[in-house]
């Protein structure tokens, strides 16, 4: 109809819609973080290396390529020219050794957007500044700079770790020949295999040349009031990606990206990477506001996950690319198994009894829930928390819980009955006559989760009733384990498992950790895993330490959902599927082609 | 008299705002030991000393490192300023920006509610009190008994859904076009009559019906005056007594009503524009609730509070161009 | 002597959800060039209704109105169009009421209010209008009155708001002037000043006036004719001396005993025991003789007819009093 | 009515001032002097008359009587007891000898209150519990001023105005005060009605021994009722005495006024009447001098700035005013006895047209 | 001698109050208007006291996959929800709940707070009342909807949190107006009178100026009940509300979520909104009437047509003709006259 054409006028152009509160205002890659703005970011920005979660590899983007390095700055890589850990273990395992060197080859074709250079220095520089909170202030470099060994005490570099043939490489003792100068950098990095990961492929690279002059310690990065340059430079960015923004066109309601034709990656055939010219992101208020929109063909692509209600609908439409993308979340419970002496109380004692808390994961049945809080659209997880699909670490042990339903209510009802004296046809009491009844905090929105919950425990004679998370949850209630359960989403993956598995099972305080869960055992399997330098021990490490996780009944998994997202197709074809995420993606941009017209 | 009579109503309004200001800078202040908590909830995923560092850096950047009168007297003078503080927004976008980017469009919605309902409320109200008893007149009497019962956010729903959506009379929902290509054009404009239609039609409606039922009473009210009865036996022409006695006697009445009404009107246009997907001050103030974004929230708050009080103000000296009567003291 | 007005047999009632208030029943009126006639009776009688129903102002609904005739300068305007109606009032029959303060329009000047007489029946501009306007006000004893017609009546006293209505009121020399209670809500010595200046215009330029007050002092002073009213009915109509001489209905009786005078020796005063009726349940018979001492079953039992007894002078008694003394007279 | 010579209430140098509000919080604009510098004796069991023209302050006098306006300055003396230096006990155990009737008989009855509970208030806030007692006492009284008991309980509604000034005047008696304060009892009344209460109000002083403070402005209505009165004007006394001294020798021009303005019902052909000119001024910012030079056909240069005082011109007969005691000795400007010009044009011209 | 005890006078005090307030409904009842928000209120609380028994199913129950969006059905009155299977006729029930414990403890409390700091201001005047005065004035400014959502931000989205707020932010109106009564009141004559008698402040205050503005409360806990149900569902729909209870204005929210109109699950929003309607339109009729009462000038405008309409021509001309003298002429009265 007319109205359609009117709304997508441009014929190259994507239109993508997007439900958020807001659209960032500023494209400061290190501040936004809220919503889409990471999306934007990495399509303005680039990393130095991407990281494949299959295999464990690093795809080259603005570096080309990587080694550990010997003191001289040899690569320590077997002929085949991947690492080669047992010499990495030799030369670093030795406790003097305080970290791991790395290098870091750059490609040399790199512009800016506004046509400068890219060079070495600017990662030295943004590195530089992440470390130093005097320039940076506490933007978002701070938690992914942490490994790096390169540190600054009020804005006074005590520790370099970072070495270009301008900085101090000659010094240190790295040669770097006049030629690599723009395209070769020497990292010292904590000595964790997993130091690198979130500097190569988290920490997104400034440009020196547009920062250095605007940044000061009385001007820092991330200011209350910065200045009008400041600014000026967060709401135009200049990056590597490869997109731009068109300022012009942009604003509160939408955003418009233009496709860089300098970029230095191309297809093998030498066209662009990136098939699509133009991205027109329209926000939207309202889940149900994107989807009138995307049925009447006002956008292409739907940028948020939408619930598995809508599958129905989407179904009968002819023209609607529905994309069922397995998860990579793991819903979980829970539970309060160690709560400060004040918040103690007989109810919780309960929790802090292994079986009784092995009782409630028998009592889940995550098919049930997956067919009917998620109509289908969704993976169980298995108690080791960790994904089948992730082939290096998973290991199959870990899920030890007898798979009959009704066996495992059996067993629950047996476990209970040794644990609680007292039980009527509405469920167990405390020997004082108090019900067994924990509330789940939770948001809104989980609510269905936690009526099916509510239902499921009160098969086993146990009283579950939903309380609302308040506005801070984490100050009211979470941090103070004033709390019974609580619905907690997790990723462990190859690329954070070894930050994750400590802030989860091994670190106390303001952590994730709202339980407090403390195993020696588990701890000291963590820790090690955390520090060898031999990346098979390191899986092995992980494999041994989903059964003892699943022991705990710590963290009880209820799900992985599916990532449902959709997109029309009567414009574009070649949309890809990818795990963990929406069908508007890297894959899907640099795939789509354009609908032939009869 | 008079002269006197707008200035003191023009210091209390001053008065009124000083307070409201106050208020907006202890609010958020509420129920916590250190405002950077506030401010900066902490995260999930962060360490204490990340977090530790975190709240310090907030302390000092957002002035907290000072004593509470400190920061009261600065947050005085950043207002005497025009600025309305930093939003927690990434990249620290200055409040007052983000709201003036808004501003205008949320204006749009209500100045042509606000006319649009007064305007056509007027009308229905005159011709209900003049048909008194009469179809007219129970129409509307029926009309005002639905009407206040059927909250705005509810019609616009339905009108969203059936008149945008199905019948696709109005858009369903703001083209995200509207602001970025507004260019003071005859067709831009166009635009946006046509994106604000069904918003302002689900606000109007309840506000046409409000001003006709406070017209109708006040004009039959009038009516009942002795110095319409004087008129009357004067021998002035009916149109005479009904628009030079009657009605600017019933506005009376209405003007003060109507800087009542301004402070619902902002407020239910939240839920409006949400639906609607409007991209004016309620959903700035959604999208600041939800990211606790307070300098934002107290931002708007603080500029919706202006605007009312200066509302009122208005109102209150057309009262007195209306009503020679008020000099001194309060009329209401 | 011209007749002014003829009314005959007016009858008003306000139906309301708990019966009928019978405001006006059957009353007759004339007015003749020149004369000043009183309608005198007690709060709620129907004084002011009859005074409305001579210009038609009384509205149905709330009111239903029957009359037989309603002639005035030779012309029955009872069946005269709302229109036509407009073009008497204030020009041929004009009106000024009780409280002064509630019968001008507040938001307008006093000035323009009176202008509005002058554009609307004479026609003239606005500039003009104003001119006359300030004559107007300097007759009625207005000082400075070009700037007093630039107030708003909320400046003026009580006693110069009521100089403003009179302006009006005389502004288009009409041949009939009604005053509802004109003094009522002034001081004492301001009444005086507004009841000299009444009383001097209407005798200067001939105007007939319909005076309605229950103050029989101002009776006393400007009445030629007296009706007395009483629950909606006339009960007695005498020229004035005569009637102050020798009341013939109990009720006049009473009612002029009761007004105290500087003259009185005594310390009690004469009183009519009881209270009005109420005008939805007003008693069988003649309405007074629940607070007459003459009353026999007869007046309890059938209302007296108004007779007249001599020219000019009528009664609604079965047994009027002090027929001698006015025989004497 | 002359029962001996003591003293029930005296007044001396009283005066009473209201703060006028601005249009702005805690910001006062000026104050109106509703009665200032008045001194007065009222003997027990005579009636005392005070009149004037509306809002020259008789009921703030009144109410300055009875305690219920706390003089800006100045001594009220009740059965010689300065009223407003009583302890809170004591002087709500004297206020008990005082009560008032209200001008306005519609709106000095509770609408939600039947007859017995309005009458019967004062005894029940004196604590008496007896309901027995209170029923009788309120019947007795009820047939008193001339209702029955049948009306116990009706309400206020039920009655018309002359009936309710019964009820209010059943209220104000029911704890035998000796001191009555009626405040222009029957000038909201009907004509024929205001017999009826003024007898009712005699007979019951009669039978209680009561003292009448007795507000009008109907010098008709004083004259028959009042032994003593005073005159007064912007809340000034103009003249006061004994009342049949004071009407057979009126001196104050003010009073001159008032009586011609009394209009009789006996016939007279053109009653010469003078007739005050202007209007009563505002009592936020009265005339210096004497209050009425403004208004006063006899009026002198002198009277615009010299106060007049209140001087004994025969016995028991007051009066204030430059005309009748002359100006006092003093140093004042020239041609201060000059007499003002006593009409103004335009009335004077309006006076002419008509005679 | 008989000295009825304090505490039988207390409670002959309190029978009366009630009857008086039954008489004040019995009126409110005789209006047709009154008669149908009454009859409805008292349909919405027999079915929120009732709610476990009306309701056909648990309105928390999640339901089975196969019991999603259900049309209405016979089993399923209004169906069921599309993204969790709940029955949308219980939930309704039970919406009722929450919708009235919102709206009526929120308006009494209203009553209560609004009327003795409106009696306070204008009781006690002087500085207190320009304080509560110059409070009412800044609270009058301040947007109502986004300050509740400041403050659900900062104190949490318990209903009775949410209840406390309404009522922090909802009685300066009713203050204002009773201020002004009460003013009046004060300085009527029959406050003098009693203040004459020796009545303290308390005396007063409870037994003339309180009942004085009892039906100005009991209006006003109608009106601002209904008003506050109108604001809570508009919370709830922003998803502000508290979010384990179930009311009109989640629902409203849920089914928009849900896309019910998408799914042409229409049933699904208007239930809620018709639920929100008849609440709200019963508390304005009640409301209504009562200012239609107390306010006779109102009523007396509005009924006169009424009447008018229903005159009985045939009793008016009867009314008419029995004013008139039948014996105009020929009565033989001089001579009684004479006689006596
Ligand atoms: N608009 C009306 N609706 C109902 N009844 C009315 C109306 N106007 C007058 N009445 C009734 O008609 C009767 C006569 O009223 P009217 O005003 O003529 O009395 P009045 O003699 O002028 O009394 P007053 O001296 O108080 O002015 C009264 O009983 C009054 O209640
Ligand atoms: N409580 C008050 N506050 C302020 N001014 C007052 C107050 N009471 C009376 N006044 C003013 O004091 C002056 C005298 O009033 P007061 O009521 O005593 O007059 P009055 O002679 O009784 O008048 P009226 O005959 O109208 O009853 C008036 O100007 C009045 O406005
Ligand atoms: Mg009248
Ligand atoms: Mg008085």
């Amino acid at each position: 109809s007319s109205q359609r054409q009117n709304r997508r006028p441009d014929d190259n152009t994507l239109y993508v819609g997007s439900v958020q509160t807001s659209f960032p205002t500023s494209f400061m890659p290190w501040l936004s973080r809220e919503g889409i703005a990471p999306t934007i970011a990495s399509m303005l920005y680039n990393t130095l290396f991407s990281y494949d979660e299959e295999t464990g590899l690093f795809n080259p983007i603005i570096g080309k390529e990587w080694y550990y390095v010997d003191d001289d700055g040899n690569p320590i890589v077997t002929e085949e020219g991947i690492i080669d850990y047992d010499r990495l273990e030799a030369i670093y395992g030795d406790p003097s050794r305080q970290y791991l060197a790395v290098k870091v080859i750059i490609h040399d074709n790199i512009t800016w957007s506004d046509g400068v250079p890219l060079t070495v220095e600017d990662i030295y520089y943004s590195f530089d500044i992440g470390t130093n909170h005097l320039l940076s202030n506490h933007a978002g470099a701070l938690a992914w700079t942490s490994d790096l060994r390169h540190n600054y005490t009020n804005g006074v570099l005590t520790r370099q770790g970072l070495f270009t043939y301008e900085n101090g490489a000659a010094q240190q003792g790295y040669t770097i020949a006049e030629e690599d100068k723009d395209t070769v950098i020497y990292m010292h990095v904590n000595k964790v295999l997993g130091s690198v990961m979130p500097l190569f492929s988290s920490l997104l690279i400034l440009p020196k040349h547009i920062w250095e002059p605007v940044v000061s310690p009385e001007n820092q990065l991330n200011s209350a009031s910065p200045t009008e340059e400041t600014l000026y430079r967060y709401q135009n960015p200049v990056g590597s990606g490869p997109y731009v923004i068109d300022t012009e066109r942009s604003g509160s309601q939408q955003i418009v990206l233009h496709r860089r034709d300098d970029y230095h990656l191309k297809k093998d055939d030498g066209s662009p990477l990136f098939n699509i010219e133009t991205v027109n992101l329209i926000l939207y208020q309202e889940i149900n506001v994107a989807i009138y929109a995307l049925l009447k063909g006002h956008i292409d692509v739907l940028d948020t996950a939408v619930s598995s209600n809508y599958l129905r609908l989407f179904e009968q439409e002819e023209e609607i690319l529905i994309s069922n993308a397995p998860g990579t979340f793991v819903q979980t419970l829970v539970l309060n198994v160690n709560p400060v002496n004040s918040e103690r109380n007989p109810i919780r004692d309960l929790l802090r009894e292994n079986e009784f808390r092995k009782a409630i994961a028998l009592a889940i049945n995550q098919d049930n829930l997956i067919e009917n809080v998620l109509n289908g659209a969704g993976i169980p997880v298995s108690p080791g928390l960790m994904r089948a699909s992730m082939t290096e670490i998973y290991n199959p042990h870990a899920d030890r819980l007898p798979s009959d339903h009704q066996e495992r209510l059996a067993e629950a009802n047996a476990i209970l009955d040794r644990f609680v004296p007292d039980k009527d046809s509405a469920g167990y009491r405390l020997l004082d006559g108090e019900r067994v009844s924990f509330n789940i905090l939770g948001h809104p929105g989980e609510q269905d989760v936690i009526s099916y919950l509510e239902i499921q425990l009160q098969k086993i004679g146990i009283e579950v009733n939903y309380a609302a998370k308040g506005s801070q949850p984490e100050t009211t209630f979470l941090y103070t384990s004033r709390f019974d359960m609580t619905l907690q989403g997790v990723i462990f993956s190859l690329s954070n498992v070894d930050i994750m598995y400590r802030a989860h099972f091994s670190a106390l305080g303001r952590t994730s950790n709202y339980g407090r869960l403390v195993n020696p055992e588990l701890n000291q399997k963590i820790n090690t895993m955390r520090t060898t330098l031999n990346l098979n021990t390191k899986y092995t490490l992980i494999q041994e330490i989903q059964p003892l996780i699943a022991d705990e009944f710590y963290k009880i998994p209820l799900y992985t959902s599916n990532v449902i997202s959709v997109a029309r197709t009567d414009r574009f074809t070649g949309y890809q599927v990818v795990d963990g995420a929406t069908i508007f993606n890297n894959a899907t941009l640099q795939n789509l082609v354009r609908v032939k017209e009869e | 008299m008079k002269k006197s009579y707008v200035i003191k109503r023009i210091l209390y309004s001053i008065f009124v705002f000083g307070i409201v200001m106050t208020l907006n800078f202890f609010i958020p202040r509420i129920g916590v030991e250190d405002p950077a908590e506030r401010y900066y909830p902490p995260q999930g995923n962060m360490s204490d000393i990340e977090y530790e560092i975190i709240k310090q850096v907030t302390r000092q950047q957002y002035g907290f490192d000072v004593s509470t009168w400190q920061q009261y007297l600065n947050y005085l003078t950043g207002l005497m300023e025009g600025n309305l503080g930093t939003s927690f927004r990434s990249g620290s976008p200055a409040v007052t920006d983000l709201i003036v980017d808004r501003l205008p469009w949320t204006l749009v919605l209500s100045v042509s509610t606000l006319l649009i309902g007064l305007i056509a409320g007027i009308l229905f109200g005159v011709i209900a009190a003049m048909k008194r008893g009469r179809w007219q007149d129970t129409t509307l009497l029926n009309a005002s008994t639905i009407m206040v019962a059927l909250p705005g956010f509810f019609i616009a729903l339905i009108l969203s859904f059936y008149l945008g959506f199905e019948f696709e009379i109005f858009p369903a929902y703001t083209d995200p076009n509207m602001v970025s290509n507004f260019d003071w054009s005859l067709s831009a404009i166009q635009t946006v009559a046509e994106n604000a239609a069904l918003p302002v039609l689900s606000m109007a409606v309840g506000s046409i019906i409000g001003y006709a039922q406070g017209t109708r009473n006040a004009v039959i009210a009038v009516t009942n005056e002795d110095f319409i009865l004087t008129a009357k036996a004067k021998g002035l022409k009916q149109n005479t007594i009904r628009y030079k006695h009657t009605l600017r006697n019933s506005m009376l009445p209405i003007v003060t009503s109507l800087g009542m009404s301004i402070s619902g009107l902002i407020g239910g246009q939240v839920v409006i524009e949400q639906i609607f997907n409007w991209n004016g001050m309620g959903t700035l103030f959604l999208e600041a609730n939800n990211m606790n974004d307070y300098p934002l929230m107290m931002g708007i708050m603080l500029l919706l509070s202006g605007f009312t009080i200066l509302a009122i103000l208005i109102t209150d000296l057309i009262y007195v161009l209306l009503d020679p009567r008020v000099t001194v003291g309060d009329k209401r | 002597m011209d007749k002014v007005l003829k009314l005959r047999n007016l009858k008003v009632v306000f139906p309301s959800g708990h019966g009928i208030i019978r405001a006006v029943e059957g009353v007759d009126l004339d007015i003749h060039q020149g004369e000043s006639v009183a309608l005198v009776g007690e709060s709620g009688c129907g004084k002011s209704v009859t005074s409305q129903s001579v210009m038609k102002l009384i509205e149905s609904p709330p009111a239903m109105t029957r009359v037989d005739t309603i002639e005035f300068l030779g012309n029955d305007i009872k069946d005269y169009s709302a229109k036509q109606m407009q073009d008497i009032r204030g020009k041929d029959i004009s009106m000024i009421f009780q409280d002064a303060m509630t019968s001008l329009n507040p938001v307008m000047t006093c000035g323009k209010q009176i202008d509005e007489m002058y554009i609307r029946h004479q026609g003239v501009s606005k500039k003009e209008a104003r001119e006359y306007t300030i004559e107007a006000l300097k007759l009625v004893g207005v000082p400075e009155p070009r700037s007093r017609a630039k107030n708003f009546p909320h400046e003026l006293s009580g006693g110069m708001r009521q100089r403003v209505l009179l302006a009006m009121a005389f502004a288009c020399m009409p041949k009939l002037i009604i005053a509802d209670e004109p003094t009522t809500a002034l001081d004492v010595t301001i009444q005086a000043q507004v009841l000299n200046l009444l009383r001097s215009m209407q005798k200067r330029h001939e105007m007939s006036l319909l005076l309605v007050t229950h103050d029989l002092s101002v009776v006393s002073n400007l009445a030629d004719t007296v009706y007395v009213m009483y629950s909606g009915k006339i009960v007695e109509k005498a020229p004035v001396k005569a009637l102050f001489q020798a009341p013939h209905h109990p009720y006049t009786v009473g009612l002029l005993a009761s007004v105290p005078k500087l003259s009185d020796t005594e310390k009690t005063f004469s009183q009519i025991p009881g209270t009005v009726p109420h005008p939805m349940k007003k008693p069988s018979g003649c309405y007074f003789h629940p607070r007459c001492k003459f009353a026999t079953d007869k007046c309890k039992n059938t209302m007296p007819p108004l007779t007249t007894l001599s020219e000019n002078r009528e009664v609604r008694c079965y047994y009027p009093l002090n027929l001698k003394k006015e025989a004497t007279a | 009515m002359k029962n001996g010579d003591q003293t029930i209430l005296e007044m001396r140098n009283v005066s009473v001032n209201f703060p006028v509000k601005g249009g702005l919080p805690f910001i006062k604009k000026g104050v109106i002097q509703a009665v200032s510098d008045v001194s007065l004796t009222i003997k027990r069991g005579e009636t005392f008359g005070i009149v004037g023209e509306s809002g020259c302050g008789k009921t703030t006098l009144a109410n300055a009587m009875i305690g219920m306006v706390k003089p800006t300055s100045g001594e009220v003396y009740f059965n010689g007891e300065n009223l407003y230096q009583l302890r809170r006990d004591a002087f709500k155990k004297i206020r008990r000898d005082m009560q008032m009737i209200f001008q306005d008989p519609f709106s000095s009855l509770n609408p939600r209150f039947n007859v017995y509970q309005i009458i019967s208030e004062p005894m029940f806030i004196r604590g008496q519990d007896d309901e027995e007692t209170m029923v009788q006492r309120v019947i007795e009284l009820l047939e008193l001023v001339g209702l029955s008991k049948d009306d116990l309980t009706r309400y206020p509604s039920d009655f018309s105005g002359g009936q309710r000034q019964r009820l209010g005047i059943a209220r104000s008696i029911i704890l035998n005060p000796d001191f009555l304060v009626c405040d222009e009892p029957v000038s909201a009344l009907d004509v024929s009605v205001h017999a009826q209460i003024l007898n009712l109000l005699t007979k019951i002083q009669k039978q209680m021994k009561l003292s009448y403070v007795f507000i009008s402005h109907n010098l008709a209505v004083v004259k028959n009722v009042c032994d003593s009165m005073i005159v007064m004007y912007l809340g000034k006394v103009m003249e006061s005495g004994n009342s049949e001294t004071v009407f057979k020798n009126p001196l104050h021009p003010y009073t001159h006024a008032l009586l011609e303005a009394v209009l009789d019902t006996s016939i007279k052909e053109d009653r010469e009447q003078v007739i005050l000119k202007g209007d009563i001024p505002s009592p936020i910012n009265p005339p210096k001098g004497c209050r009425f030079w403004q208004r006063c056909p006899r009026a002198m240069e002198g009277c615009k700035t010299i106060p007049p005082e209140n001087i004994e011109v025969e016995s028991d007969h007051f009066v204030a005013c430059h005309d009748v005691n002359g100006f006092p000795e003093g140093n004042f400007e020239e041609g201060y006895k000059k007499p003002l010009k006593s009409f103004d044009d335009d009335l004077s011209e309006h006076g002419k047209a008509h005679q | 001698m008989k000295k009825l005890p304090l505490g039988k006078r207390l409670k002959q005090g309190v029978i009366k109050r009630i009857k008086g307030i039954g008489l004040f409904f019995k009126r409110v009842w005789s209006h047709k208007q009154g008669k149908i928000g009454l009859t409805v209120v008292a349909i919405l609380v027999f079915v929120a006291v009732f709610a476990p028994y009306i309701a056909p199913f648990d309105p928390y129950d999640v339901a089975d996959r196969t019991l999603k969006g259900l049309p209405p059905s016979r089993t399923h009155l209004l169906g069921t929800t599309i993204n969790t299977g709940q029955d949308i006729f219980s939930m309704l029930i039970y919406g009722t709940r929450v919708s009235l414990i919102v709206g009526v403890t929120s308006g009494i409390s209203i009553a209560i707070v609004g009327s003795i700091l409106g009696v306070m201001a204008g009781y006690i005047g002087g500085a207190v009342d320009s304080l509560i005065m110059r409070i009412v004035d800044v609270m009058l400014v301040i947007p109502t909807l986004p300050l509740v959502i400041v403050l659900t931000n900062v104190f949490g989205r318990d209903y009775w949190i949410i209840i406390i707020i309404f009522v922090a932010l909802g009685w300066t109106g009713l203050s204002r107006t009773i201020r002004s009564l009460v003013l009046v009141l004060k300085n009527s004559n029959y406050v003098k009178a009693a203040e004459l008698a020796g009545a303290s402040r308390w005396h007063i205050m409870i037994r003339h100026i309180l009942p004085g503005t009892s039906h100005l409360l009991i209006m006003s806990t109608a009106l601002s009940s209904a008003g506050i149900m109108v604001a809570e569902a508009g919370l709830s729909f922003l998803g502000l509300g508290d979010p384990t209870a179930i009311s009109w204005g989640k629902m409203l929210a849920d089914a928009q979520g849900g896309g019910a109109l998408l799914f042409g699950a229409w049933w699904w929003i208007f239930a809620p909104g018709v639920g929100i309607f008849l609440a709200v339109f019963s508390f304005m009729r009640i409301g209504i009437v009562m200012e239609e009462i107390m306010n006779p000038r109102m009523k007396q405008t509005s009924s006169v047509y009424k009447v008018f309409k229903n005159l009985n021509s045939r009793y008016i001309e009867e009314v008419f003709i029995s004013m008139d003298d039948h014996q105009k002429i020929g009565v033989d009265t001089t001579k009684t006259v004479e006689e006596s």
